[in-house]
């Protein structure tokens, strides 16, 4: 395991109990997370995400198995030792676990309670929390007078308040819309480079890991299928269940479903054909789709597409209509293919095709 | 109720307190000797005055656990139409310490305890007066009050208690009047511990009101069944097991042959 | 062998073994029905005051103060005196007023004000989501309080019920004032009166067992019913 | 004028009103300074509970099943028992068994146990999501019980702080078998045992309103105190 | 009012009391969903989405106004009216309010208590919901048994028990994976087309909008600021709000940020630019990259894209390098600007620039 392993998660297995029969949710779960790491943590719902972030914190008791944070093994801290521990580890919960006796600054103070603050700094920080999530007017509502995002914006604003080493989110950003969720994911990336604060984060947006997560893993039915850094498991998935999760987001999946129930806008003349194209090593310098329709004569019609940057690289891929010669269009796709593009021919109205446009598959 | 119907009769007998069932069975031993054929039922009350209303009420046959004072004091509170059918026992009152061993080393301010139930309170305030440490109002009779202490030349503060709770109280007092009864039972000798005590005399003015007697209501005061179980009540061999089981804490108040 | 030592250890008790024996019969029976009347009751009021309460399902100012009034009351009269007050009632309704029949009816009145605001209690801590939630389904006032308030407080009603149950076995020392026997007036009778330890002590140890098993029956309930 | 009508209204009581008022006094005391005994004792003892119960955050059997047997008992034991068995203890701890002073202790004893078990029920109503986050917060046994299950469970507290409160009243018409006098005892000796009407109904007015005030007082702290 | 609406907010306000003084959460709503809509809500977290949605079914009670729901007002409905109209009203909590005493089999037959189906139709209808949301191994947990997820999936279930004829959703797939979200939304979809269902659903991923929304609502403190079709709302914002909503939420958004932090990505050579373009009535025949790439031998070198097809039209545009010389790019501008393609210069390393650049603004 790395020396550099700031949270690391070794053979962790955990089991509810139910009567007799034992529900395994956790089976051998090995995770590495460096210190400085956005380690997003994605899968289906049920899969044991937030059972395994629990863990980490030792909210949750292991069944077996060992974590460790920052050279620390959580399930040997007791006492002092733990508290300690656990003062430095903000934890956001899924759902949220407000103080519903306090108000919004009381739940923000009740963390702030051993901070060693003067009063006067601590309603300083409060108030520095409160407009960090914005939501300073709502400083004396209880929770049951918050709305669900306003909720889950304290609880942000509680788990960030003593300046904590490591961040656990369960969903941080689920409830909140995408302005607001931009703000609080651009303030914990702040966090991260600033400070060098270790973030763990659930989400079911991939959106958010992308935007901030350096390294992700993939759980399913409680075991790790894939963890790696952001670019190379979004370009290059090796399990399945990551592609089928990146292609459910993607806008791409929406022209299978217009195929699916043969639209009219998917509707080929003859000699036209849809493709699917999707980057893997692509840098920011190409200009392919203006060179093959310079080079070849082919017309590409983009019908979808879903680019982003990643980690500095061209993530994602398009989906267009090519039409022109069928030379031509056989020449395209040999260059794509040239260009380390991913080529899927999704529909083929070409009169009799090559053999060539199978072999890009 | 007591009336024959074919078969044994059911008499319902109003106690209070525990039902004194040593007494009662010898009581049955008689009355089977006699051949007398009833059947004894208790319904025991800790509390008088209920006894008496459930007499009125009918659903008793007669009692047994009040003496000629509480009686008169609830008739004429309440109006019952009651008639004594016979006298049973006396339960003597006496005045126990643990400080002192007689009345005249009462102090100024000293506290007594008396018990706290309607039926011995006054009962115990004759008893302080006999001893010539209070003077009460002569016209309440022998039910007074507290507030009805005409003279307390010792500023006595009068407690009043539960009776059975003065053995363990009279550290925290002066003196305590309770019965012979309970102080047996808490270990205490009437004979030894008692400071003051009124002699025992059936006949005499101030214990005659405090004989405990069989009640029943008026229009029963000469059933021929009640008067049977009196009759059993008040033989040798029931006041000898009065006196081995209650050690002289209840005394026949008939004329027996030990 | 066994007759001897229990004579040994019980002088007292083991002479008026029968009326100790009736005695416990008549607790049973006494904590049995009135227990059974004033938990029908009890809920029943209890979810009266609930739902009559301002911001209640069925809002009634009249009802609820009504309600709340007469409980505040009957929770003032000692106990000994409501027992006293409620003969000729209690005549009127289970045609006696003494013994351990004569002792049920002040027993339920007495306990029944109590289990009513334990059960106003116990039920006023359901979460009003889940209130909301069996509106929106379209439940009636009725539904609700059986459905939601009932069905998702039973933890805290077994909670109150055992807490209620215990003090229903205290209420029934008292009710020797009309000859309703039992446990309490046995060790009262014997053991307080006159100062028979082995009385109490066996008075006690009975009490303390069916104490017990209202705990653990309040217990075992409650683990089958609380689902967090 | 007035004092005619009260001595028509009152025939009995107007003569012994400084007894009366001497008994409001009494009540009021005992209801104090045992109420405010019992109340920590009882929020003591029923954090402990719930504490040291299996899965409690401080789970501990042998103090859990200590306590829980020990409040079983003297939940068993008939009040008027407890008093008389505890009076030399009560000597002991308060210099006299007799009074007002003497049936503190004995209140004290009784009512304890009772407001435990309610404590008890009170905190074992919160949620443990708050726990978890409590936990991990890296709060304390001493801050998650004070921050987390005291404070959230402040309603179920004066709820049960209240039917304990006028459960004590209850309980200090009885202590009067010591001499702890008080408005129950005035009323059952007067009242009942004199068979005074006047004395009846006055004494149950004056507890009623002590009960209607610690109701009303109840009320009002669950309106600052409950947030849904 | 339209003839068609089949919820109807007129005039709707709503203020919640704190001591004296009136929070105003609603503002003169006027709302109109006509049958077979699915309406969607967006807004900021706080905007008074659930408080609009609870007002629907009479949850919340309004402070003045007048809900209307398929000809009855719901206000004035009573007693064993208001049940009959809400049995036919599916809501999903945003805080799911499951019945924590109640297995997840249970929460759903309590859905079907009135249902007048026989025992075994009612476990059959069961069986079928649990399969919908997936979660038939969960059938004999209870609520805290379960997953974030799979509460919201009950949630979704028990909702959908008695065939609604009007579902509101709060947030309804908040908490779900995106591959589940998909199915789910699917499912909706499909119930909307074949049964007619009417379905009005709070969301803050604009994912789900697009994807089966047809109708959408923004609203802003209380306020709704714009209500009209998916297509045309998205395409064509009249509010600066709704604008920030869609840019949020786009891949083309993160160039501002790259460019922003003056990112080498986004470094430009001599004589490039980097362009914004929105579709906005753009069909799918049109291939526009291809036409200026050859027309006016420049390169387009996409970095960044986001095109969808809603309601059958592009929605979307993208980001691109434009390289070339500086008469071709010329020319790329003023033919996308006659194409209806909204045209947008954000970096420019032309030496000498045209205003016609600034004109396409
Ligand atoms: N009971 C209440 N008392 C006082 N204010 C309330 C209450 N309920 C909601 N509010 C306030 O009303 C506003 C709107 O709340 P609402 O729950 O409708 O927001 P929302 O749009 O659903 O937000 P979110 O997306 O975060 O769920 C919020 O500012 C909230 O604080
Ligand atoms: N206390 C419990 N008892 C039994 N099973 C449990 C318990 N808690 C969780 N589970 C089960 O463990 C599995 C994993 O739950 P977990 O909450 O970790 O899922 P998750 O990945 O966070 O899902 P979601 O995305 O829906 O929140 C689920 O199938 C859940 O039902
Ligand atoms: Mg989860
Ligand atoms: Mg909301």
């Amino acid at each position: 395991m790395s020396e550099d392993s700031f949270i690391q998660m070794k053979q962790v297995t955990k089991s509810f109990y139910k009567d007799t029969h034992a529900i395994e949710v956790l089976k051998d779960v090995n995770l590495e997370v460096e210190k400085g790491d956005i380690f997003g943590i994605i899968g289906y719902s049920g899969a044991g995400k937030s059972t395994l972030i629990r863990c980490i914190n030792g909210i949750e008791s292991l069944t077996s198995g060992e974590v460790t944070v920052d050279k620390q093994i959580v399930s040997n801290l007791t006492g002092k030792e733990l508290r300690q521990f656990r003062r430095q580890v903000g934890m956001i919960f899924q759902q949220f676990n407000l103080m519903p006796s306090r108000t919004v600054h009381g739940n923000i103070a009740l963390a702030l309670r051993n901070s060693g603050l003067s009063k006067q700094h601590k309603e300083q920080r409060i108030m520095e929390l409160l407009e960090l999530v914005n939501i300073r007017d709502k400083r004396d509502a209880y929770p049951s007078q918050l709305s669900g995002g306003q909720k889950q914006r304290v609880a942000i604003a509680r788990a960030l308040a003593n300046h904590p080493k490591v961040l656990l989110c369960d969903e941080a950003t689920s409830a909140l819309d995408p302005q607001t969720t931009k703000s609080i994911l651009q303030f914990l990336k702040d966090l991260n480079r600033k400070l060098g604060i270790t973030i763990v984060i659930i989400t079911h947006e991939m959106g958010v890991v992308k935007e901030i997560c350096n390294k992700v893993a993939i759980i399913d039915q409680g075991v790790i299928l894939e963890q790696g850094d952001v670019f190379s498991v979004f370009s290059n998935p090796r399990e399945p269940l990551t592609k089928t999760f990146l292609e459910t987001t993607s806008n791409l999946s929406k022209v299978d479903e217009l195929i699916r129930m043969n639209s009219p806008l998917v509707q080929l003349e003859e000699g036209q054909i849809i493709l699917k194209l999707t980057y893997t090593n692509t840098t920011v310098s190409e200009a392919l789709i203006s060179e093959v329709s310079r080079r070849f004569y082919v017309n590409v019609n983009i019908i979808a597409s879903d680019i982003e940057i990643v980690n500095d690289m061209l993530l994602g891929g398009l989906v267009a209509v090519l039409s022109g010669e069928q030379a031509g269009i056989d020449q395209t796709l040999t260059y794509l293919h040239e260009k380390n593009v991913v080529v899927e021919v999704i529909r083929d109205a070409r009169s009799s095709h090559q053999p060539i446009a199978a072999e890009c598959l | 109720g007591g009336k024959t119907d074919g078969e044994a009769s059911v008499v319902k007998i109003g106690v209070v307190g525990e039902p004194h069932k040593v007494i009662w069975d010898a009581v049955k031993e008689n009355l089977a000797a006699e051949g007398v054929e009833v059947e004894l039922s208790f319904v025991t009350f800790t509390d008088g005055i209920i006894a008496n209303q459930a007499l009125a009420d009918k659903e008793l046959d007669f009692t047994l656990f009040q003496h000629y004072a509480f009686l008169e004091q609830e008739v004429a509170d309440k109006g019952y139409d009651f008639a004594v059918i016979g006298e049973a026992l006396v339960a003597p009152l006496s005045v126990y310490s643990k400080k002192i061993t007689d009345v005249d080393q009462i102090k100024d301010g000293d506290k007594i305890a008396i018990p706290n139930n309607a039926t011995n309170a006054g009962r115990a305030l004759k008893v302080l007066e006999r001893a010539g440490l209070i003077e009460v109002d002569a016209s309440k009779g022998y039910m007074p009050t507290v507030q009805d202490i005409t003279t307390n030349k010792f500023n006595l503060e009068i407690l009043e208690v539960d009776p059975a709770l003065i053995p363990s109280l009279l550290p925290d007092l002066a003196a305590g009047i309770t019965n012979s009864g309970i102080a047996i039972d808490n270990g205490l000798s009437p004979i030894t511990d008692a400071i003051y005590s009124i002699p025992v005399d059936a006949n005499d003015e101030t214990i005659k009101p405090y004989i405990n007697i069989f009640v029943a209501r008026s229009e029963d005061k000469d059933n021929e069944t009640y008067q049977n179980i009196v009759n059993a009540y008040r033989q040798d061999n029931v006041a000898k097991a009065m006196l081995d089981e209650y050690k002289g804490g209840l005394l026949p108040a008939w004329d027996y042959q030990e | 062998m066994l007759d001897q030592v229990i004579n040994q250890l019980l002088p007292n008790v083991s002479k008026v073994s029968d009326v100790f024996y009736g005695a416990v019969l008549q607790t049973l029976q006494m904590f049995a029905i009135a227990g059974f009347i004033s938990f029908v009751l009890g809920l029943f009021f209890g979810i009266v005051l609930l739902v009559c309460k301002p911001n209640g399902i069925l809002a009634n100012k009249v009802v609820y103060n009504l309600l709340d009034k007469v409980i505040n009351i009957l929770r003032s009269i000692p106990f000994i005196i409501m027992i006293a007050a409620l003969i000729p009632l209690t005549r009127l309704v289970v045609g006696t007023a003494i013994g351990t029949t004569g002792a049920i009816f002040p027993l339920v009145v007495g306990i029944t004000p109590f289990f009513s605001r334990q059960i106003e209690s116990a039920l006023s801590g359901i979460d009003p989501g889940l209130v909301e939630s069996g509106k929106a389904m379209g439940m009636s006032a009725n539904e609700l309080i059986i459905h939601v308030y009932l069905k998702e407080s039973i933890p805290a009603i077994v909670r109150a019920t055992t807490i209620t149950s215990v003090n229903l076995i205290g209420l029934s020392a008292i009710v020797g004032v009309v000859g309703g026997g039992g446990i309490g007036n046995f060790a009262i009778m014997y053991g307080y009166q006159r100062n028979q330890m082995d009385a109490t002590y066996v008075s006690v140890i009975a009490l303390l067992i069916i104490v017990s098993i209202i705990e653990l029956l309040g217990k075992s309930f409650l683990r089958k019913t609380t689902y967090y």
